[in-house]
């Protein structure tokens, strides 16, 4: 019998470790649950550490093509990383499925490149709307200052003036940086109806802290986010200071469907963590190669597969989802939520839904 | 005041006159011909680790030019990215904007980089180690926050997209097994050691080594010893740039990560597991390294680190020998034929 | 003809302490000069001073009629001053035949090459040899210099400072820690140099000091106290009492 | 403004936390230990999982912390260290980061790779305002236990004579003891001390940094330049080097945020080129 | 009375030679013992043994009725020994003041007192360690090794790069303590006629044993015992010892 498999290159070391993990034990936990043989061939996972790298990931990747001959490339945690494979994913006519970075230009470095995450201007403009249907007409950002940090902060921006709002102030805070005191002062100081947030999820939690230290809370000011910033990996964690942000994402814990129930359980029982959204896109991203290699039926020829994945649409843990034939980009719900306890443990509780949000970059043009 | 080791050992080799004893030190000892040899037979010999070698010999010249101010000149330094960088995104901005030709956008890399060293030179000429590290250290850090704010030249954090280096000197494209890009890596590396070899063997380089022995005599005896230092660390700095443009030449792609702390951390490692101040420090330390971090992340993805930091703790605790830490040791025998300096 | 060396109204402090106050010297072409003094009298910073080792806080120093006092160590060498130390300052892990060649490269300007092999340039090495031997290291200008017995680590400090072939050497004890019966070699290889070669000597070996010097100046509290002859020195009842103690020591 | 030069004043102490055990290993012992992180990190989980798991208030996980950390230090000290003192720098620095490496990767596998947080009793949290300055109380609480610890540590370490005797140790390990100073046992004491120091820094700063596996390394930058900056002879020179720091950056961010992360950069060359061996060091 | 200091067949040395090979020496308290030999014949080797820096390889040193053989330097120097480096060293960081106070025991010493004893240092105490002038940083070596309070002070070449009127003086203060305060005294020294006359007995060393032991007055009027043994040799580099070598400050005022 023969295997197909999947080279997994994930950040297994370093800042973005959990990531890493999360990935890692969502796509081991569809194997276990599916079954490790698809349309008669045995399906074989191999995990690289990317050690953070362009270089080393690209070598890996490269590696696992010649030497392991694998079928996919898979994982990807920073965009860079994931721009540093991609022509060899186009050279190689290797489908290389995108399961966790979020910057908006990936899909368009290969035609084979195809994304079961999200993208990050994707999930903002939603709280982008929900802030101006919602009576905030001053709005400032307040975003990490790299690449995706940037694009949050220029959708966030083009959507509310587009719908009669105003960014008052752009505040932009250096990676390494550990207190943002100074910042938040200065939105203390202006005063905006709401606050736009971008922050890699780990440090969520510590800006979470220092906004409610400055009293920002009380004095009116809506602490708005993506749903980076209130990570289901550590929104439990934040304790109550958390309580009542709003934030719009693709994905939470908290979702209400059999399914998400499901893999929820079974997540937590594996790892004994919570999954979050970076599990949810490993997870689909297992399942999109499944179904890819099913309708194939073990044809593991990369532009059939690619052509296979185009349009494909499922009910994952999030909700409903499909590949845009176009784009390869995924369209799916965006839902605004709402940190709330749930029997003792934080959540994020959606309350209301975006459909079949695609992402705006690459459906503007 | 000297710094001798205990037992002032009568040498017992045949005294040689003085011209004859210079010329020997500087002669070229069978293992060295062993190490390019080997080094060149491994194209054929390993030709799916191509990539892996390629890397290997990138870091094994950026060490190398780490040990030539550090090893040499005595100059620790922490920030040696900075001219990593500064040649990996010339080279990447080149090849984007006309110079597709590898061999020439390595020059001017290395001309880049060297500019960018010959600047920063005038700030590591005072001070003690410490302030050297942390001096260099934070040369790299601004480097690397210029190059994260000017995004729409370098591509910021998403890293700079679009390098795609023509073949070299119009006739050798880079191949996907990466063949093309360890002999290349390899003999620019090979062709930079000659260099680098014969300048520390010079009176030059003699000097040098004074400075970094007893900078207070050196000045004494009428050595300038800012200009020396200037001279090698911009040296270095070429070196490194040039290690730097190899890189994004043979990867195609440059991020902010070339600049990063790291990268230095990373060089220096290599250079105290290989040994500093003969050269073969840089490349064995790089082989070592690279193959120990390799097949550890290979065998434990998540938790490769914590061998990798075991291996160098043991390496220092059993490097009894205070010049040559660690893994030099158990080859320090070895490694003296190749010029390392007796302990 | 202008003296070998003048300083008008050198001065050194440190933080409130003068370690050099006001010393106008002036020592003749040719001259064989002791500089002696109490511990702390300010001799070395003197010559540190003179050497361009430490700044002055007052004063010019004069080479030939040449004003010094801001010229670069490495400039001060090129216009013939060289000095031993109190206190060894050599390359330990350069040979003594390495070492001294350094010296004489630079002098003869060819101490940048970066591109020719140390040893290649025989006009340097032949001198370098002939400078060893002379200064009876002959035997050890292979040996790593910090294997050398001590002895013969004070001597290679000389040679090192006569291998800048100086129009003025000054001698920081040289004698200071080396064999009683060597002390002797060390000062006959300084008085065997050429007439037109201006020595000032410190050195609390007052056997050494009256055997060698043709004049004499001591230094107090940082300041000139007394300068003459060996014997007008010597019998000096001030210097007796704040220096050389009741038997004179000779 | 004022709120901002306070908080300037708090981030600078929050810096010297962080440092205050580096400037005893590094400065004092003249030990380049990057490891420092490590032990900082040690204390912050150690409050973390007495606070979290066993329930005990935050005050009482402070010096526990200390101890924590400080046992750990001794054990490393007797065991590993004692062996590397007489090393070279370069040894040094490649062993320490051997542990920094080892530190991380153990703690991602014990306690998880993601952010841990304390929770603040209560009357810690929020802020006050005096006379029309807010002060949050946490910052405040931090600002008084650095500036006592500081005053104290300068007087153990200037004035006492167990300081000149650590530092006779330093300068001739073989000689001070030739001349009956216990060298072994001051250095033990010393590193346990800074090592303590360090988890100290771990427990308080943890609150406003953060807390996961990388933090001895996210975090290496900063210690270090708050004690080159100010000089590796003396406490209070890291001490004064970290407020200024900590207000230059501050301020500098409140008013060019544009300037980010320069600021502290800049600063540390402009101080390094003027005064290579560091503000406020006596001359070494 | 009985001995203060007794060395039975001694063999100590470094990690890669042996040095003194079976030497037996005993010293009464209240007496001065000038210690001559060539260069390189062991005498620093003999002091350091006795203080116990060296590598012991075997026979016996018992102090004050104790055996100290197995002590560490620290215990022997609690014990009543103190020592003078022959390369002086300093502590370079720490000022004359602290260079005393950080190893005083006992308040037999105070540095009023060592002050008293060299007035340079007391003008100087502010400076530090390596701000000293040579000679400054002999007088000091000395004072710091009186700050223990010794019984028995051993003397490596003291007078190195002292001015001759300080020589003269130190001598006689030296000679003072042996009378007054009984202290005993090992005394290393190239020059042996300059402190025969301070001491009572005198032992020559060669290559680690003794080879001629005498009284000093005795040694004094033997002109051929002095030829035989002190004539001059080859003298060892010095090691460098410090734990962290320091670059030699810009002065040159680098403790040695
Ligand atoms: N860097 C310094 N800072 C403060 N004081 C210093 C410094 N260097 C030297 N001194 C002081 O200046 C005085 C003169 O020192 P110097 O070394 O010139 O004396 P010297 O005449 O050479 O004595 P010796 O004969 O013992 O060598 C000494 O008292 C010394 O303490
Ligand atoms: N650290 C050391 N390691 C090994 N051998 C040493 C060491 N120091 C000295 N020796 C050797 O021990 C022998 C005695 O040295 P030592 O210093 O005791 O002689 P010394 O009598 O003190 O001579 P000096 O008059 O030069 O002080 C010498 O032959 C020397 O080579
Ligand atoms: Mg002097
Ligand atoms: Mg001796």
């Amino acid at each position: 019998q023969e295997t197909v498999k999947i080279g997994l290159i994930l950040p297994m070391t370093g800042p973005f470790a959990s990531t890493g993990r999360q990935i890692e034990a969502a796509a081991k936990l569809y194997i276990a649950e599916k079954g490790a043989t698809v349309a008669g061939k045995k399906v074989e996972l191999i995990v690289k550490d990317d050690t953070g790298t362009p270089d080393v990931t690209r070598r890996i990747a490269q590696e696992l093509l010649v030497n392991d001959k694998v079928s996919f490339l898979a994982g990807f945690g920073l965009t860079p990383l994931a721009f540093a494979v991609a022509p060899l994913a186009t050279q190689s006519k290797t489908p290389m499925i995108v399961m966790a970075a979020a910057t908006s230009s990936i899909t368009e470095q290969s035609p084979f490149i195809v994304r079961t995450s999200f993208t990050l201007p994707q999930v903002t403009i939603g709280i982008a709307d929900w802030a101006a249907k919602n009576g905030v007409k001053k709005a400032m950002t307040l975003v990490s200052d790299y690449g995706p940090g940037i694009d949050a902060e220029k959708a966030f921006k083009d959507r509310l003036t587009a719908a009669g709002g105003e960014v008052t102030g752009e505040v932009r805070i250096p990676l390494r940086n550990p207190d943002f005191a100074p910042f938040l002062q200065r939105v203390s100081d202006a005063k905006p109806d709401a606050l736009f947030v971008f922050v890699p999820s780990g440090v969520g939690s510590q800006f979470m802290k220092q906004f409610v230290e400055r009293g920002l809370d009380k004095s009116g000011v809506r602490l708005i986010a993506t749903g980076d910033v209130t990570d289901d990996d550590i929104v439990d964690s934040m304790g109550d200071v958390a309580l009542g942000t709003i934030t719009t994402h693709h994905y939470s814990a908290n979702h209400n469907s059999p399914e998400n129930k499901a893999f929820v359980a079974a997540f937590t029982k594996a790892a004994n963590v919570r999954p979050n959204f970076m599990a949810v896109g490993g997870w689909d991203g297992m399942h999109l190669i499944y179904e890819a290699l099913k309708k194939t039926n073990g044809a593991t020829d990369g532009t059939a597969l690619v052509e296979a994945m185009k349009g494909m649409s499922w009910t994952s843990p999030r909700g409903p989802i499909s590949i845009d034939a176009k784009t390869r980009d995924i369209v799916q719900n965006v839902y605004v939520r709402k940190i709330e306890k749930v029997d003792g443990q934080l959540y994020n509780v959606e309350f209301s839904t975006f459909e079949a949000v695609p992402d705006p970059v690459k459906a503007g043009k | 005041m000297l710094q001798s080791n205990p037992a002032p050992q009568q040498d017992a080799k045949p005294v040689l006159g003085p011209a004859a004893f210079l010329k020997a030190k500087a002669a070229w000892r069978w293992p060295e011909f062993l190490f390019w040899i080997s080094a060149f037979a491994l194209i054929l010999l390993l030709p799916n680790r191509h990539l892996l070698l390629n890397e290997i010999a990138i870091l094994g010249l950026f060490a190398l030019s780490l040990d030539l101010i550090l090893g040499y000149a005595g100059i620790v330094s922490l920030g040696h990215a900075a001219f990593f960088g500064v040649g990996a995104y010339a080279a990447g901005l080149l090849t984007k904007y006309g110079v597709t030709e590898p061999v020439s956008g390595l020059v001017l890399s290395g001309v880049a980089a060297g500019f960018a060293g010959f600047l920063a030179s005038f700030m590591i000429l005072r001070g003690t180690d410490l302030t050297r590290l942390m001096v260099t250290l934070g040369v790299a850090l601004i480097f690397h926050e210029i190059a994260n704010r000017l995004d729409w030249l370098t591509g910021g954090a998403d890293g700079l997209l679009g390098v795609a280096p023509g073949p070299i000197l119009g006739r050798f494209d880079f191949d996907f097994a990466g063949t093309t890009a360890y002999v290349y890596s390899l003999t620019v590396t090979f062709l930079l050691f000659l260099a680098a070899r014969r300048i520390v063997h010079s009176p030059f380089g003699l000097s040098v080594k004074a400075l970094k022995d007893n900078r207070l005599r050196a000045a004494t005896i009428g050595i300038a010893p800012n200009r020396r230092l200037i001279a090698i660390y911009t040296l270095g700095a070429v070196y490194a740039g040039m290690a730097g443009a190899l890189l994004t030449q043979t990867t195609q792609f440059v991020s902010l990560e070339v600049l990063d702390f790291a990268r230095s951390a990373d060089a220096l490692l290599v250079l105290v597991i290989g040994g500093s101040g003969y050269l073969y420090g840089g490349l064995i330390g790089a082989i070592a390294f690279k193959l120990m971090k390799d097949t550890l992340s290979a065998m434990t993805p998540a938790y490769w680190i914590f061998w990798m930091g075991f291996i160098l703790v043991i390496l220092v605790l059993i490097g009894r020998d205070r010049r040559m830490a660690g893994l030099a040791r158990p080859f320090a025998p070895l490694l003296r034929l190749l010029g390392a300096r007796r302990p | 003809m202008n003296p070998a060396l003048r300083t008008i109204g050198l001065g050194k402090s440190f933080g409130g302490f003068k370690a050099n106050a006001d010393v106008s010297l002036s020592v003749k072409q040719g001259a064989r000069h002791a500089l002696i003094g109490p511990n702390g009298a300010g001799k070395t910073t003197f010559i540190n001073l003179l050497t361009g080792v430490l700044p002055p806080s007052a004063g010019t120093i004069w080479l030939n009629g040449e004003d010094v006092t801001y010229a670069s160590q490495q400039g001060r060498v090129r216009r013939g001053m060289a000095r031993t130390y109190q206190i060894n300052q050599l390359f330990a892990e350069l040979t003594p035949i390495e070492t001294v060649s350094l010296a004489i490269a630079e002098r003869q300007g060819t101490g940048a090459r970066f591109w020719s092999r140390v040893g290649a340039d025989s006009a340097v090495i032949d001198e370098a040899e002939a400078l060893l031997t002379r200064m009876q290291l002959g035997a050890m200008m292979t040996r790593r210099t910090s294997t050398l017995p001590y002895g013969k680590q004070r001597l290679l400090e000389i040679a090192l400072a006569m291998a800048c072939k100086p129009k003025l050497l000054l001698l920081d004890e040289p004698a200071a820690g080396v064999p009683e019966d060597e002390r002797h070699d060390v000062l006959d290889s300084v008085a065997a140099l050429p007439e037109d070669v201006t020595v000032l000597l410190i050195e609390h070996d007052m056997e050494l000091v009256f055997s060698f010097a043709d004049r004499i100046s001591v230094l107090v509290q940082g300041a000139l106290f007394a300068e003459g002859t060996v014997d007008e020195i010597s019998s000096d009842p001030r210097v007796k009492a704040v220096y050389l103690g009741e038997d004179a020591h000779v | 403004m004022l709120t901002i030069l306070f908080d300037g004043i708090a981030y600078g102490m929050l810096l010297f936390v962080l440092a205050a055990g580096l400037a005893v290993t590094l400065g004092l012992m003249n030990f380049v230990n990057l490891a420092h992180g490590a032990f900082a990190m040690a204390g912050g989980y150690a409050t973390v999982v007495l606070m979290n798991r066993f329930g005990v208030p935050f005050l009482a996980c402070l010096p526990l912390a200390f101890l924590f950390s400080a046992a750990l230090g001794l054990l490393f000290e007797r065991t590993l260290y004692v062996r590397m003192y007489e090393r070279s720098h370069l040894d040094q620095v490649l062993f320490s980061i051997g542990l920094v490496f080892m530190a991380i990767a153990a703690t991602d596998y014990l306690m998880g790779s993601s952010q841990q947080n304390i929770h603040l009793p209560a009357y810690l949290q929020g802020r006050i305002t005096i006379g029309g300055v807010g002060i949050g109380i946490y910052r405040l609480f931090l600002v008084v236990v650095c500036g006592l610890m500081a005053l104290g540590l300068q007087w153990i370490l200037a004035k006492t004579r167990f300081g000149s005797q650590l530092r006779a140790a330093v300068d001739d390990r073989r000689v001070a003891r030739g001349l009956g100073i216990p060298v072994v046992k001051v250095f033990a004491i010393t590193f346990a001390f800074g090592s303590g120091l360090a988890g100290l820094g771990g427990a308080l700063g943890a609150e406003i940094v953060g807390l996961d596996p990388t933090f001895p390394l996210k975090f290496m930058l900063y210690f270090l330049i708050v004690v080159t900056v100010g000089g590796t002879s003396s406490l209070t020179g890291p001490f004064l080097a970290a407020l200024l720091l900590g207000v230059a950056d501050v301020m500098g961010k409140y008013l060019v945020p544009q300037l980010g992360a320069f600021i502290i950069y800049a600063m540390m060359l402009a101080v390094l080129m003027i005064r290579p061996q560091g503000l406020f060091a006596r001359g070494r | 009375m009985s001995d203060l200091l007794v060395i039975e067949n001694l063999v100590s040395g470094y990690r890669d030679a042996v040095v003194i090979n079976g030497l037996s020496l005993s010293l009464e308290a209240g007496q001065a013992l000038a210690l001559l030999g060539r260069n390189g014949t062991g005498k620093t080797t003999l002091i350091d043994s006795i203080m116990g820096l060296t590598r012991h390889v075997s026979g016996r040193i018992s102090f004050n009725g104790e055996d100290i053989t197995r002590f560490a330097p620290e215990r022997r120097a609690a014990a009543g020994i103190g020592w003078v480096p022959q390369e002086r060293n300093i502590f370079r960081s720490l000022t004359v003041e602290e260079n005393l106070t950080a190893v005083q025991r006992g308040s037999a010493w105070t540095v009023e007192r060592v002050y008293a004893m060299f007035p340079r240092l007391g003008e100087r105490k502010r400076n530090l360690g390596n701000q000293l002038s040579g000679g400054e940083q002999q007088m000091l070596a000395v004072a710091r090794a009186l700050m223990l309070d010794p019984k028995l002070l051993l003397l490596d070449e003291p007078l190195e790069g002292l001015a001759p009127i300080i020589v003269d003086e130190l001598l006689a203060a030296i000679a003072r303590l042996i009378r007054e305060e009984k202290l005993t005294v090992i005394l290393v020294e190239q020059k042996a006629r300059k402190i025969l006359p301070v001491t009572d007995r005198a032992v020559i060393l060669d290559r680690g044993a003794i080879v001629h032991a005498a009284t000093s007055a005795e040694l004094l009027a033997d002109e051929a015992a002095m030829a035989a043994h002190l004539s001059v040799a080859e003298r060892p580099a010095r090691p460098r010892r410090s734990t962290n070598p320091v670059p030699p400050d810009a002065t040159g005022h680098n403790a040695p």
